[in-house]
C-alpha cells in the first residue's frame, strides 16, 4: 500500500481570496506579524500494489489535467512508502 | 422548420430544465442529452447548462470535461457548431479548454444570487446575433466561482478581438478580472456566460425577459447558416 | 470481532448492559426485557435506544400532539395525515403537495456549516419518501445576541451550510425567518423545510407489504457518522460552557443526495417500488422497523450486506449509524433488477438487505447468526409515553403584568423623535434587510419561482399549463409565546396564515417545528402544552388542518431555556399565479389602505424589544373570525383585479411594512396617521390582522364596499407619489408621513434603504 | 522569513465527499488500484521575523479554532525554515 500525495497550490500571481481572508481573520485574533496566507489543496491516494514509473507518469498526467488546472494552478507529486 | 438545440445533463447538473424551457420558449426543438451517451443526436446547437456537476467539489467542471458527451461536443464545436456554457457550463468549457481562462472562487468567498446588470458588447457570436453591441439587459447571476481570470496578454487578446460578449455592469459580483461575464472563442461559435439568461425568459419567473436574446440569436444564426463568424 | 447473538441473550439472562450511556432510563430497560422476555442483545438494546430516544418516539410530546389528530378539521383536501413522513393535500388538477418542517438545532450548533446542511437533507429525504419532487426549501432560522462573537461563528456557519447544500441540490430557497434573541445563544434554532409536488397516483406510503418482496438499501454507503447523534446529540442539554461532547457529527453530501432524488423518482414513476422510507436519525434501526410495523409486520434483515465506508464498524453501529443520503425501498422480487439498473444508472450503489416476511417479527442476521428478533411495533411505535407534570410557571404572572406603557418605557413624543426612532428600527438586525443571506441562497433553479424572500409568502409554480400554484410561510414571534405560549401559538399561525393570504392564495393546510426547552422542567412542559392547543384549536377553527411537524426539546443551556418557539408553516394553493399579488406597490396614484384595526398593543413588540430591551404585558389580542375575513378580503381582492400590491403587518408594526412596501418598489408615498390614532402607536403597535394594500384608484369603490360589505376596517391612509420627495426638498424618493404630532416626516428611500442594508452586513460581513 | 505549512485533513471517519468524487473520476480516466482518495488542505503561513515557542502555541491554537474544526478534521502544523 503506497500513499501518493499531490499537493495543489494556485499560481503566485493569482489573487486567493481563501488566504486573504484567513491573513485578515488571523489579524483580528491578534497573530501578528504573518505576512502572507495562502490556502492550497492537498489529495492524498492510497494505491494498493506497487507504483511503477508507468503509473506514476499516469498519476503526474492526471495530477496535470484532473486535479489541478494549470491556467491557475500549479502542483507537485510526492510518494510515500 | 427549427433548430434542434441539445441540453446536457450532467450528474449534478441543475438547470438543465430551465434551459430545455428557454430553447422551446425561443421557438427551438429541444433536444435532452446524456452525460454518458457519447452521440449528440444529431442536433444543431448545444447548451452546457448551470449546476454543480458531479458536486463540483474538486473544481467546477474539472470533471464534467471528461464525460463521454463532452468528447462529441469538442469535436463539434471545433468544427463550427455553436455551443453555450452557462455558469457551470462556462467552468467546463474552460477546463475543456475551447475557452481561455478559468473561473476561481468569487473573491468574497461567499455564493451569490442576484439580478445582474450586463452589457453586452458583441453582438457577431452566434448567440448573440439578436442584440445590439452596447445593450443594457439584466439577467440573474447564481455562483460561488465565478471569477473570471486569465493572463493580461489572453485579457489583451480578448478585447482586442472583441471577445468579451458581456460585462457587468454596476457592481463586480464575483471579482472577475476586468468584469467579464462572458466570453466567446475566436469563431464566435462557442459563448461562454455566468449569468444565466435561461432564467430570464419569464416575466413571472424572471427579473426580465432579457436573456431570451440568447436562443433566438442560435435560431437565427443557424437558420440563416450563419453559426461561425465569416 | 464478538457479536452478542439472540441465542447467547437467552442462555446469559443476567448480564451488565449500558442502558443508562445510551440514554435509556431503568424503567425503559425493564420494559425491554419483558417484551422480548429475556434481555436485549447488544444490538436490540441499540435499536431500542435509538427508537425510544425523544427525538424518535415523541415520549414526552406524544400525549399532546394528539390534539392535532382529534381535533382536526375536516378537510377535503387531506390526502395523507399525521403520521407518514409528511401529510399530503391534494390542491386540484390530479396534482398533491407535500411539506413539512424539520429541525436540526443542536448539531448546527456543533458544526454550524454540517448541521445546517444535513438538517436540509434530511427533509428533502423526508419528502422524497412521500414520492413526490421537492421543489423548493425554506428556513426558519433563530440565533442568538447579534453582538455575540459566537453568533458570527454559528449564523456564517449555517448560512452556508443551508446554502451549499439547497443550492447544489437545486431547490430554490424561497423564504424563511431570521431573528436574533439573547435566549437563543447556546442553542441556535436551525428548521428546514421542503415542499414536494406530485400526481395523486404517485403518492407512497412507508410500509413493507407483500410477503416476499425485498428490502433495497440504496444511496451513500454506512459510515460511523453520528452514532448515538439521536439519543445523545439531540436530547440532552449542552453543560453551561457548550459543546463539551464533541459528538461525532454527520457530514453531508448534496451531489448525492441530487442523485438519490433523480434515481428515487425514476424507479417510483416506473412503479418498481412497493413502499418506500428515507433513512434519517436512527437509520437503519428506524427503517427497517417502521417499514416493518406498517406493513405486514415480519422482516428479515442480512445487516452484513450493507455497504460500509468504514469496515470496522461493529453491528450495533451500523444499526445506528446516521450515515446520509440513504432511502430503503421495498421491491417485487421481479423488479429487483430493474430497479439496481436504474440505481446504476445514477451511479448510486444498492443492495438488498432484507425480505418481507409473515413472522411478525423483525429478525436481523450478522454473518448467519441471529443478532435481532424483535416485535417490530415495540421499536418503530410502541414506545414509552411520558406524562410529564406541567405547571404554569409563577414568575409568569409578574412578567404578564410587566406592560410596556408609556408610564414605563418612553415613547417618542415629537416628529423629530418619530424620524429618529424610523431610521433606528428600520436598522434593527431583526426588521433590517436580510439580503446579506438571501444572496447566498439560489431562488430560481427549476424556473418555477413566482415569489421568493422579501415577499410574505414563497409562491412556486406547480402546473405550467395552468398556473396552478403553491404558496408557504413560516412564521413565529417567540416574544409573544414567551408572554403567553396559547396566544404565541396561535398568532404565529395568524400570521403565516396571513402571510399567505396576502399573496392571494387560499390557505389549507399546517406543519409546525415546535422548539423548547427541557420537557423535564414542569414549566417548560406547560408552555408545550398550552402552545400545542392553541395551535390545535385556531387550526380547527380555521379549517386548516396540520399535516405534521417536528417536536425538539431540550433546547436550554443548563436551567435557561429558550423562549417558547413554535414555528407554524402553512400553505396555500392559487390557481393561476399570474394574479399574485406582490408587496411593493406599483405606480403613482395607487391608494394605501390599512386594514384591520390597531390598538396600544407593544407587549413584545420589535420596538420593546429593541429600544428597550423589554419583554413583559400580554400579546396582542387575536380574533380568528377576523383573520378568516381579512384573508378573504385578500383572496378576492387578488382574484378580481382589486390590489397591486399587499403586505402583511407584523414586526415592527404599520412603519416597517410601509418601509418595506417603499423600498421594494423604490417608489415613494404619502402617509398621514388616521385622525384618532397616536402617531406612535400607529407606526409600532404589533396588533394582529392587520395588512397593508395598494388599491388602483379606479378599484377604490369596489373595494372599500368589499370591505364594508364584510363588516371589516378599511382605512385609507395613503398613496403612492414618485414626486413626493421632489416636492419636499429630498434628492429621489422619499416616504412622507404627515399628522405626527402636529409635524411632517419626510425620509428620502435611500436613506431608508442604507439604514436597512448595512446591518448584516457590518455584523458579519 | 519563516514559513509555516498547516496540513488541515477531515478525521478518518468523517466522510470525504470531496475525495470520493474524485474517486469515481479515476476510475473513469483508467487510473486503477487507487483504492481511496482524502482530500485535504494546505495552510501557507509567511511569517515576518523568528517563531518563538509562544508564537508557535498561538497558531497551534490559531490552528484548531479558525482553521480546523476538531470536531470533523485533525491538523499538523509544520514550521519551514
Ligand atoms: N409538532 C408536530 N406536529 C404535527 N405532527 C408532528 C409533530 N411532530 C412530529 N409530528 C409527526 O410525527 C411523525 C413522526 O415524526 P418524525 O419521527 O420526525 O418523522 P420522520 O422520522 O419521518 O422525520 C410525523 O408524521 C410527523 O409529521
Ligand atoms: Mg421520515
Amino acid at each position: 500500500m503506497v500513499r501518493i500525495v499531490v499537493d495543489v497550490k494556485l499560481k503566485p500571481e493569482i489573487l486567493d481570496p481563501q488566504g486573504r481572508a484567513v491573513l485578515g481573520a488571523l489579524g483580528r485574533l491578534g497573530l501578528s506579524g504573518v505576512s502572507d496566507v495562502r490556502q492550497g489543496k492537498q489529495f492524498v491516494l492510497t494505491i494498493d500494489g506497487e507504483v511503477t514509473d508507468e503509473k506514476l507518469a499516469q498519476i503526474n498526467h492526471i495530477a496535470e489535467t484532473l486535479l489541478s488546472n494549470p491556467v491557475i494552478e500549479d502542483f507537485t507529486v510526492q510518494v510515500q512508502k | 422548420m427549427t433548430a434542434r438545440v441539445g441540453v446536457v445533463t450532467f450528474p449534478g447538473s441543475l438547470d438543465d430544465q430551465d434551459a430545455v424551457r428557454a430553447v422551446s420558449i425561443a421557438g427551438g426543438d429541444a433536444v435532452s442529452l446524456w452525460h454518458g451517451d457519447a452521440n449528440l443526436h444529431g442536433v444543431d446547437a448545444v447548451v452546457l447548462p448551470g449546476g454543480f456537476s458531479y458536486g463540483d467539489y474538486l473544481r467546477c467542471g474539472a470533471i464534467a470535461r471528461f464525460a463521454p458527451v463532452m468528447e462529441k461536443i469538442i469535436e463539434a464545436a471545433r468544427e463550427g457548431m455553436p455551443v453555450l456554457g452557462i455558469c457551470n457550463g462556462f467552468q467546463i468549457l474552460c477546463e475543456s479548454h475551447l475557452l481561455p481562462g478559468a473561473l476561481t472562487r468569487n473573491d468574497h468567498l461567499h455564493f451569490i444570487c442576484r439580478d445582474q446588470k450586463l452589457k453586452i458588447e458583441n453582438n457577431s457570436s452566434a448567440w448573440t446575433r439578436d442584440y445590439a453591441v452596447g445593450q443594457e439587459i439584466v439577467a440573474p447571476l447564481k455562483n460561488g466561482e465565478g471569477g473570471f481570470v486569465a493572463d493580461d496578454y489572453t485579457l489583451d487578446q480578448l478585447e482586442a478581438e472583441g471577445r468579451v460578449i458581456a460585462r457587468y455592469l454596476d457592481l463586480n459580483p464575483n471579482g472577475s478580472r476586468r468584469d467579464i461575464a462572458g466570453i466567446c472563442n475566436e469563431a464566435g461559435n462557442v459563448v461562454g456566460l455566468m449569468p444565466h439568461p435561461e432564467h430570464a425568459v419569464e416575466e413571472l419567473t424572471g427579473p426580465t425577459t432579457d436573456g431570451l436574446g440568447f436562443f433566438t440569436s442560435v435560431l437565427t444564426s443557424l437558420l440563416s447558416g450563419q453559426a461561425v463568424n465569416a | 470481532m464478538t457479536v452478542d447473538t439472540v441465542g447467547q441473550a437467552k442462555e446469559s439472562p443476567v448480564q451488565e448492559q449500558p442502558f443508562k450511556e445510551l440514554g435509556l432510563k431503568a424503567d425503559e430497560y425493564e420494559r425491554i426485557k419483558e417484551i422480548l422476555g429475556r434481555r436485549p442483545t447488544s444490538s436490540e438494546l441499540a435499536m431500542y435506544s435509538v427508537m425510544w430516544s425523544e427525538h424518535c418516539s415523541y415520549k414526552s410530546s406524544k400525549v399532546h400532539l394528539r390534539q392535532f389528530g382529534e381535533k382536526a378539521p375536516h378537510s377535503d383536501a387531506l390526502l395523507v395525515g399525521i403520521g407518514e413522513n409528511a401529510g399530503v393535500v391534494d390542491i386540484g388538477h390530479g396534482w398533491a403537495v407535500t411539506f413539512k418542517v424539520e429541525s436540526h438545532n443542536h448539531p448546527s450548533y456543533v458544526e454550524p456549516y454540517q448541521g445546517a446542511a444535513t438538517g436540509v437533507g434530511g427533509i428533502v429525504r423526508d419528502i422524497i419518501s412521500m414520492g413526490a419532487r421537492p421543489v423548493a426549501v425554506m428556513d426558519p432560522l433563530r440565533f442568538g445576541d447579534p453582538h455575540n462573537p459566537d453568533t458570527r461563528r454559528v449564523l456564517t456557519g449555517v448560512v452556508s451550510g443551508i446554502g451549499g447544500y439547497g443550492n447544489c441540490l437545486g431547490l430554490p430557497n424561497i423564504g424563511g425567518e431570521i431573528v436574533f434573541d439573547p435566549s437563543y445563544q447556546g442553542n441556535p434554532l436551525v428548521n428546514a423545510l421542503c415542499v414536494g409536488t406530485m400526481k395523486h397516483e404517485d403518492i407512497h406510503l412507508a410500509a413493507a407489504s407483500g410477503v416476499g418482496n425485498l428490502v433495497i438499501l440504496y444511496g451513500a454507503r454506512t459510515g460511523g457518522d453520528g452514532i448515538g447523534g439521536v439519543s445523545v446529540l439531540a436530547s440532552e442539554t449542552f453543560d453551561a460552557d457548550g459543546p463539551a461532547k464533541r459528538p461525532s457529527v454527520q457530514v453531508g453530501d448534496p451531489f448525492m443526495e441530487k442523485l438519490l432524488i433523480e434515481c428515487t423518482l425514476e424507479v417510483l414513476h416506473s412503479g418498481l417500488v412497493e413502499g418506500i422510507q428515507d433513512l434519517g436519525g436512527a437509520g437503519i434501526s428506524c427503517a427497517t422497523s417502521e417499514l416493518a410495523s406498517n406493513g405486514e409486520g415480519g422482516m428479515h434483515v442480512w445487516l452484513d450486506r450493507v455497504l460500509l465506508r468504514d469496515h470496522t464498524l461493529s453491528p450495533e453501529e451500523i444499526l445506528m449509524s446516521e450515515s446520509q443520503e440513504r432511502m430503503c425501498a421495498v421491491v417485487l422480487p421481479d423488479k429487483v433488477e430493474e430497479f439496481l439498473a436504474v440505481c446504476k444508472k445514477w451511479d448510486v450503489e444498492a443492495v438488498v438487505i432484507g425480505e418481507v416476511n409473515a413472522s411478525g417479527r423483525l429478525t436481523v442476521d450478522w454473518h448467519g447468526e441471529q443478532i435481532v428478533d424483535v416485535p417490530p411495533r415495540s421499536v418503530a411505535h410502541d414506545g414509552p409515553v411520558y406524562e410529564r407534570p406541567y405547571a404554569r410557571p409563577e414568575w409568569l404572572d409578574a412578567r404578564q403584568s410587566d406592560a410596556p406603557t408609556a408610564q414605563r418605557l418612553a415613547r417618542p413624543t415629537t416628529a423629530q423623535d418619530i424620524r429618529e426612532t424610523l431610521l433606528r428600527m428600520v436598522a434593527a438586525p431583526n426588521l433590517a434587510a436580510k439580503t446579506w443571506v438571501t444572496s447566498q441562497y439560489d431562488r430560481y433553479v427549476m424556473g418555477n419561482t413566482v415569489l421568493a424572500q422579501p415577499e410574505d409568502s414563497g409562491m412556486i409554480r406547480v402546473d405550467e399549463e395552468t398556473g396552478l400554484g403553491v404558496a408557504v410561510s413560516t412564521d413565529c414571534n417567540a416574544r409573544f409565546a414567551a408572554l403567553d405560549p396559547y396566544r404565541g401559538a396561535q398568532l404565529a399561525f395568524a400570521e403565516s396564515y396571513r402571510n399567505v393570504a396576502v399573496t392571494g392564495a387560499v390557505p389549507l393546510a399546517v406543519t409546525n417545528c415546535l422548539n423548547f426547552g427541557s420537557p423535564e422542567d414542569p414549566a417548560v412542559m406547560w408552555q408545550f402544552e398550552q402552545a400545542v392547543t392553541g395551535l390545535a384549536d385556531a387550526c380547527l377553527d380555521m379549517g386548516t388542518p396540520v399535516t405534521g411537524g417536528n417536536v425538539s426539546f431540550y433546547n436550554q443551556t443548563a436551567d435557561v431555556a429558550i423562549h417558547p418557539t413554535p414555528v407554524v408553516g402553512v400553505l396555500g394553493v392559487i390557481d393561476d399565479v399570474n394574479r399574485r399579488t406582490p408587496m411593493a406597490w406599483h405606480e403613482d396614484g395607487e391608494l394605501i389602505y390599512l386594514l384591520g384595526d390597531t390598538a396600544d398593543e407593544l407587549a413584545g413588540s420589535e420596538w420593546a424589544h429593541e429600544i428597550h430591551a423589554h419583554l413583559g404585558g400580554l400579546p396582542p389580542v387575536l380574533d380568528l373570525n377576523k383573520e378568516r375575513t381579512l384573508a378573504e378580503i385578500l383572496v378576492a381582492g387578488s382574484r378580481d383585479g382589486m390590489l397591486s400590491a399587499a403586505h402583511d403587518v407584523s414586526d415592527g408594526g404599520v412603519a416597517q411594512t410601509l418601509v418595506e412596501m417603499a423600498l421594494r418598489a423604490d417608489i415613494g408615498a404619502r402617509v398621514w396617521v388616521p385622525d384618532n390614532l397616536d402617531a406612535f402607536v400607529f407606526l409600532w403597535s404589533e396588533s394582529a390582522t392587520r395588512a397593508v394594500v395598494a388599491v388602483p384608484r379606479s378599484e377604490e369603490m369596489r373595494f372599500s364596499a368589499m370591505c364594508e360589505a364584510r363588516g371589516f376596517t378599511s382605512t385609507r391612509i395613503g398613496v403612492v407619489d414618485s414626486k413626493i420627495g421632489q416636492e419636499h426638498a429630498v434628492s429621489g424618493q422619499a416616504l412622507r408621513i404627515e399628522n405626527v404630532y402636529g409635524a411632517e416626516v419626510t425620509l428620502a428611500l435611500s436613506d431608508l434603504r442604507e439604514a436597512s442594508e448595512k446591518t448584516l452586513p457590518a455584523l458579519f460581513g
